[in-house]
């Protein structure tokens, strides 16, 4: 555990002054005593976009108004974003991953709660996609839970099959974003703007965008835990 | 089509071209690259020749290129623009052949000539300007494209020369950048016009136009080497003979003194300059670099560092003429930009064929070498006698109607001043015919070996050229009265453009 | 083809080039450059819409703002789209001979992503858009800047991620606040109903210090030097060229249409600092030993220049607006240029040390080319695309009886001398061997000179191109906005 | 004054905390940590403004730029904790000496 040796021994490098941390604290707290009084000087009504999201939602294809605001309002907000999640493994891969972690081998009790944890895990996460439409959730909370159990995986020594690993899962992760892009221009050919969903057909598009991005976002938050291109360690 | 608004514009790529395309050439193309600098020195003269039988008959040749919004490239080909233009153009022709020959053999040519096309190029473009704007734009592009020329040899020597040209040019560029602009602000024109154009500025903008012309004028003087701004120019003397003779005698100095020209006559204007009270201050430096430029001559050893000394000194006769802002003083400051680029030129190919043939690069070393390099010699005779003035040699021409026109504007200190410049140019040239000429030469030669010409003197292409500029020089004196001498175009300069009524 | 929605392709496009690169990355080489060139040709298409039918806004989703994103263009985002189109395909045909092959499937699906980030960027008009399009292009920049894996690539990556973040932070907390105190996120909207209330104050001084901690002004420069020294060739003229850009991109942006409006007193403080940038940064450049960090920090004293724009703005309007867009333009082909070249240099000897430079003018005279033009561009010189912007910031300048800006630029001109030429002087000498020369492939060489090339040759286009910057009005503070 | 603004400053709280212990501390976990305590902050202004009216649907926008916020936060954090652990591996402590330009 060579990285956690080095986090340790840099408690020992020097540390700034107490002067020097007044220095610093008093600028902070100017900052913080301005953004409170900021703070209290908000009105309580709000000129939101509360009322707009409300009339809009009969034709957002759901019914939960963040589910519609980050889906279809803003859903080009969302497009992006599936993206920096793709690059942050990107980059986390054009660094060529860190250094092995210890392989454990699992305890008798850990393999069989896990074994038992997994599918209940894969359950709650089609559980949230599915919510998403009308309550709470969707396909961020549930590709979190869905990398919970990648994580879960990872931990307990799984590792993917050397086969998998290349082009299956790139286009797993490539997914979501790209299940965006391809709707995002075949709506604009059909409709005539980007990402504009037919009015009958909104709630099926967004699901299928969803579930796109709940494999993505699962697989991609469990590469970024991994820390590294799992081909290569398979090779090695 | 329209011929006329395209022949400035020919002009200036009759020169570009060539150089562009040399940069491209392979090092080895010896024969092309001949041809390509030749073709583009000939074309330019044949274009050149017909812009001046044009202007002669009361034809103007102007192209004008928009560069911003209100501000346009304009190249216009005026009297003054082409006597500047033909000095260059011929000297460059001339310069060629012989740097042909004195780089024979040695590498990186065609950078060499690229940027040596570029040179002429921005010096004919810097003749040509219609206006302060595409003046300073040509006026730069003459530093970036000497830059290489000077730091050419590659050695630490030339590196820390280059830089202080640089330090010294690119400073001057700066300030004359910012008087450009003020004046801008201020007048809202750039264009030259005959009496100038900044007297419409106002009179509560008097003191602003004595500093842009102060501006002005030191950025202009560091090219025209007026003291104290003249320090890279004997450093510059590192370069090779043909840089040293083309641009550090004609084209980098003579571009620094006709911007001078420039700004007296077409954008103050020579009586509001007189009204400003600008001209005087003007002259007091030229005449103190004059006489400054000759007594450090005195003391040099190293023929190329006398010869820029004295150039120092000559390059402000122009200065000198043109802020004693009388008719006929002007006539002898301009007439003395041809004059003393032929003298000048004659001299600095000398030096060259001298270090080049004989490995003499010092005063000392000269001992007889009349005898070993008669033709040579002879022409850096004409070309000395020229420098002190004496008759018929054209130089005389230039300091006779100086020293008349001072005596016209009421100036007669200028006198004493031409009288003491002649006696000390005789005091630094003479010695050296005299060494050549009267002693012994030595029993060898500092490096003759390194080139055998057999029972020639030198090369051919080495030899022709000074012989060429000095009877060119003579010809000056000798025939200043006849149509097309410079001394005839300059007094056609000063009637259609100074002192039109 | 008066429909084709140019400005989403621009968008799109490399998105969906990103990802099929990253499926298939033997494709990578290939396919990102046909990207490149087709997101060029996408460009040209917008300018020409832009021209014959005047602004481009789009309605994602069909909602139209505020509830919905828009995206717009006018001649400032074609401005920049352009300069990101032309560096990005100088930059992809260097990295052809740049990177082996393993190393451009790790260049190629990043980049196209930043590619798309920055066309999105510039395609915005919705504050929380952008920062989704900020905090891509900073990841992107921060994956690409670390691709060596060097100890000091690494270091100058952690360290501009810190900064990145911490600056996307600070903009979105102003982003919550304008639209928590205006109700929208609209550009456009927000020009209308922002007033001159503490919270759109706060919101201001959030915004600002992130944009410029993004921007890399004095005296928030500290992570540029560094980043973009270490970072490999190409990237380094990304950085320097486009991304440094995008940020100050959208502070004008804001400034322009949202914060200029309501009060005086600031532009003085950018301008201000735009001087000591320009100083400190000149300064620091020339103390350098080594080629790369003296061009990073010639990067730091060209962000100044584009700050005196405000001071000067504030009377003369669109003529220092036109002056500093110029001088990004300028600077973004000059600075990749000089990067590319560099990285020639370094790729040849084995090492960036400016005073070991061997005869490298006689050895890879096109790379010295395309180093002295970029300089001519970055010193001011005439004729360059520098030149043109420096004559109307300074004619700004005296107009208003600014001398202090006068002078600094002045000084700044003559300092970029002194390092450029300080670099230049020793491509002439010869110098101790100390590293087998590398032969360096043509595109590499041809890449950096064809875009010094392009800084020089913007010296002539300054007509043109301001009329295609006036198309909407971007300048006019007050007028019409996104 | 509502319970909301509570949070918003509880929010402005941590901004503030998390920007002290960025500039404060030198270990780069801690720094790294120090920048999502202030994303933290961030999003709980966005969300308790969100709140502020007191009716039963707060407003969804700023919700919707929360969950934008914080996979944009993820991902950045697992970018940098990677760049960190890289660094410890290649230069054996995680900080960002001062020391850059010597060893440059």
């Amino acid at each position: 555990m060579h990285d956690r040796v080095a986090i340790q021994t840099d408690h020992t490098r020097k540390q700034a002054t107490p002067l020097l941390r007044i220095l610093i604290a008093l600028p902070v707290l100017a900052v913080a005593a301005g953004l409170a009084y900021i703070m209290l000087s908000f009105s309580p009504v709000a000129p939101g976009l509360s009322g707009q999201v409300t009339d809009q939602l009969a034709h957002s294809g759901v019914s939960n108004p963040v589910t519609a605001v980050l889906l279809n309002f803003r859903g080009y907000d969302t497009l992006l974003e599936t993206v920096v999640l793709l690059l942050a493994l990107l980059g986390v891969w054009a660094l060529g991953g860190t250094e092995l972690r210890d392989e454990v081998t699992p305890g008798p009790v850990l393999d069989s709660l896990s074994r038992l944890l997994l599918p209940m895990l894969i359950l709650v996460a089609a559980y949230l996609l599915w919510v998403g439409a009308h309550a709470p959730g969707g396909a961020f909370q549930a590709g979190s839970v869905l990398a919970a159990a990648g994580v879960l995986l990872l931990l307990t020594g799984w590792r993917l099959h050397v086969n998998l690993a290349a082009l299956p899962l790139r286009m797993i992760l490539v997914a979501g974003p790209g299940a965006f892009v391809l709707m995002a221009v075949l709506t604009l050919l059909i409709e005539g703007h980007l990402l504009q969903y037919p009015a009958e057909h909104a709630g099926l598009l967004i699901l299928i965008l969803e579930t796109a991005a709940t494999f993505s976002i699962g697989f991609t938050l469990t590469g970024l835990f991994l820390g590294g291109i799992p081909r290569d360690r398979d090779i090695e | 089509m329209n011929w006329d608004a395209l022949i400035p514009l020919l002009v200036v790529l009759s020169s570009l071209l060539p150089g562009l395309i040399i940069f491209g050439l392979a090092e080895e193309r010896v024969r092309t690259r001949i041809v390509l600098n030749l073709l583009g020195a000939l074309s330019k003269v044949v274009l050149v020749g017909w812009m001046l039988w044009g202007v002669y008959h009361q034809h103007y040749y102007e192209t004008r290129l928009v560069l911003l919004p209100g501000l346009e490239l304009v190249l216009r080909a005026g009297p003054l623009a082409l006597l500047f233009v033909t000095l260059s153009t011929g000297l460059w022709l001339v310069t060629t052949i012989y740097a042909i020959g004195y780089l024979e053999g040695s590498p990186h040519r065609s950078r060499f000539f690229g940027f040596f096309s570029l040179c002429v190029t921005a010096t004919v473009g810097v003749a040509m300007a219609g206006n302060l704007i595409t003046f300073l734009l040509f006026y730069e592009l003459l530093t970036l494209s000497t830059y290489p020329l000077v730091v050419h040899r590659g050695t630490e020597e030339a590196r820390r020369a280059g830089q202080t040209y640089l330090a010294y040019t690119l400073f001057g560029g700066a300030l004359f950048l910012l008087g450009t602009v003020w004046l801008y602000t201020l007048t809202g024109t750039l264009e030259f016009t005959p009496r100038g154009f900044v007297s419409g500025a106002g009179e509560e903008h008097r003191p602003a136009l004595v500093m842009i012309f102060a501006l002005l004028i030191a950025g202009l003087g560091v090219k025209a080497a007026l003291v104290p701004l003249h320090g890279w120019l004997p450093q510059a003397m590192v370069a090779p003979a043909p840089v040293s003779a083309l641009l550090h005698a004609v084209a980098v100095v003579k571009a620094g003194a006709f911007g001078i020209v420039r700004v007296v006559y077409d954008v103050f204007g020579v009586e509001y300059a007189t009204g400003l009270g600008v001209t005087d201050p003007l002259a007091w430096l030229a005449a103190f670099t004059i006489i400054y430029g000759s007594l450090r001559a005195l003391f040099q050893d190293d023929l190329k560092r006398r010869l820029a000394f004295s150039t120092i000194s000559q390059v402000s006769y122009i200065v000198l003429g043109v802020a004693i802002a009388g008719p006929i003083a002007t006539i002898g400051g301009l007439v003395h930009l041809v004059h003393q680029g032929l003298m000048k030129i004659t001299l600095f190919f000398c030096a060259g064929n001298l270090a080049e043939t004989l490995g003499i690069h010092k005063i000392s070393e000269m001992n007889g070498v009349g005898r070993r390099m008669p033709w040579t010699m002879a022409a850096f005779t004409v070309g000395a006698f020229g420098m002190i003035g004496a008759p018929p040699i054209a130089g005389f021409i230039s300091k006779w109607y100086l020293g008349m026109g001072a005596l016209d504007a009421g100036q007669g200190w200028v006198i004493i001043v031409l009288a003491g410049s002649s006696l000390l140019n005789a005091a630094y040239f003479l010695p050296i015919l005299h060494a050549a000429w009267f002693r012994e030469p030595p029993q060898s030669w500092p490096h003759e070996h390194e080139h055998n010409f057999g029972r020639k003197e030198t090369a051919w292409a080495l030899l022709l050229p000074p012989v060429v500029t000095s009877v060119l020089a003579v010809a000056a004196g000798l025939l200043a009265l006849i149509p097309f001498s410079p001394l005839d175009w300059v007094k056609l300069i000063a009637q259609r453009e100074f002192y039109q009524p | 083809m008066t429909g084709t929605p140019w400005g989403i392709i621009l968008i799109m496009l490399p998105l969906a080039g990103g990802m099929i690169c990253f499926l298939w990355p033997r494709v990578s080489t290939v396919l990102g450059l046909l990207t490149s060139l087709a997101v060029a040709v996408s460009v040209a298409g917008l300018g020409w819409q832009l021209q014959e039918y005047g602004v481009y806004r789009h309605a994602i989703g069909g909602w139209g703002a505020p509830l919905g994103i828009d995206l717009y263009a006018d001649g400032l985002s074609l401005l920049m789209l352009a300069v990101t189109a032309l560096v990005g395909l100088g930059v992809g045909i260097y990295s052809t001979g740049y990177f082996s092959c393993e190393d451009s499937q790790r260049f190629w699906p990043i980049w196209l992503f930043l590619l798309a980030a920055l066309n999105a960027l510039f395609l915005a008009a919705d504050i929380f858009n952008l920062y989704v399009t900020l905090e891509l292009m900073g990841l992107a920049a921060v994956a690409l800047t670390s691709l060596t894996g060097s100890k000091d690539a690494l270091r100058g990556a952690m360290r501009y991620l810190l900064a990145t973040l911490l600056g996307s932070l600070a903009y979105l907390f102003g982003v919550a606040l304008l639209y928590h105190g205006f109700g929208t996120v609209d550009i456009g909207m927000l020009a209308e109903r922002v007033e001159s209330y503490p919270i759109a104050w706060a919101a201001f001084g959030l915004m600002g210090a992130g944009l410029m901690l993004k921007t890399a002004l004095f005296p928030m420069h500290f992570w540029l030097p560094p980043a973009h020294a270490s970072a490999p060739a190409p990237v380094s003229a990304l950085l320097s060229a486009l991304v440094v850009k995008a940020s100050f991109y959208i502070l004008l942006r804001l400034w322009l249409t949202i914060f200029g409006p309501l009060n005086e007193g600031i532009e003085l403080l950018f301008g201000l600092l735009g001087m000591m940038a320009i100083l400190w940064g000149s300064l620091q450049a020339l103390r350098q030993t080594r080629l790369k960090l003296l061009i990073a920090y010639s990067t730091v004293a060209q962000i100044g220049y584009l700050f005196l724009a405000f001071p000067l703005a504030m009377t003369t309007g669109a003529s220092a607006w036109h002056a500093m867009a110029y001088l990004a333009l300028s600077h973004a082909l000059a600075k990749a240029a000089m990067f590319l070249a560099a990285g020639n240099l370094l790729r040849f000897g084995g090492h960036d040390r400016i005073a070991d430079l061997d005869r490298v003018v006689q050895r890879l005279p096109l790379t010295a080319g395309a180093f002295a033009l970029a300089g001519v561009s970055i010193m001011g010189l005439p004729p360059s695309g520098g030149f043109i912007g420096k004559w109307l910031l300074l004619e700004a300048a005296l107009a208003q009886g600014h001398w202090g800006i006068a002078a600094i630029m002045l000084v700044g001109g003559l300092l970029a001398a002194a390092y450029i030429f300080k670099v230049l002087g020793h491509t002439f000498t010869q110098a101790d061997i100390s590293h087998e020369p590398v032969a360096v492939p043509a595109s590499m060489e041809w890449a950096a000179l064809l875009l010094a090339m392009g800084a020089v040759l913007l010296g002539f286009l300054a007509s043109p191109i301001f009329s295609l910057l006036d198309i909407g009005n971007a300048f006019s503070l007050n007028g019409v906005s996104p | 004054m509502n319970s909301a603004f509570l949070y918003a400053l509880v929010g402005v709280g941590l901004f503030s905390l998390g920007l002290y212990a960025l500039i404060i501390h030198t270990h780069l976990l801690r720094k790294i940590l120090a920048i999502n305590v202030m994303g933290s902050g961030v999003f709980l202004v966005l969300i308790a403004l969100a709140k502020r009216t007191g009716l039963a649907v707060p407003d969804p926008v700023p919700h919707a730029m929360v969950i934008t916020g914080i996979v944009v936060a993820v991902s950045a954090t697992a970018l940098a904790l990677v760049l960190m652990l890289k660094l410890v591996a290649a230069t054996g402590h995680a900080e960002l000496s001062d020391d850059q330009r010597e060893s440059q």
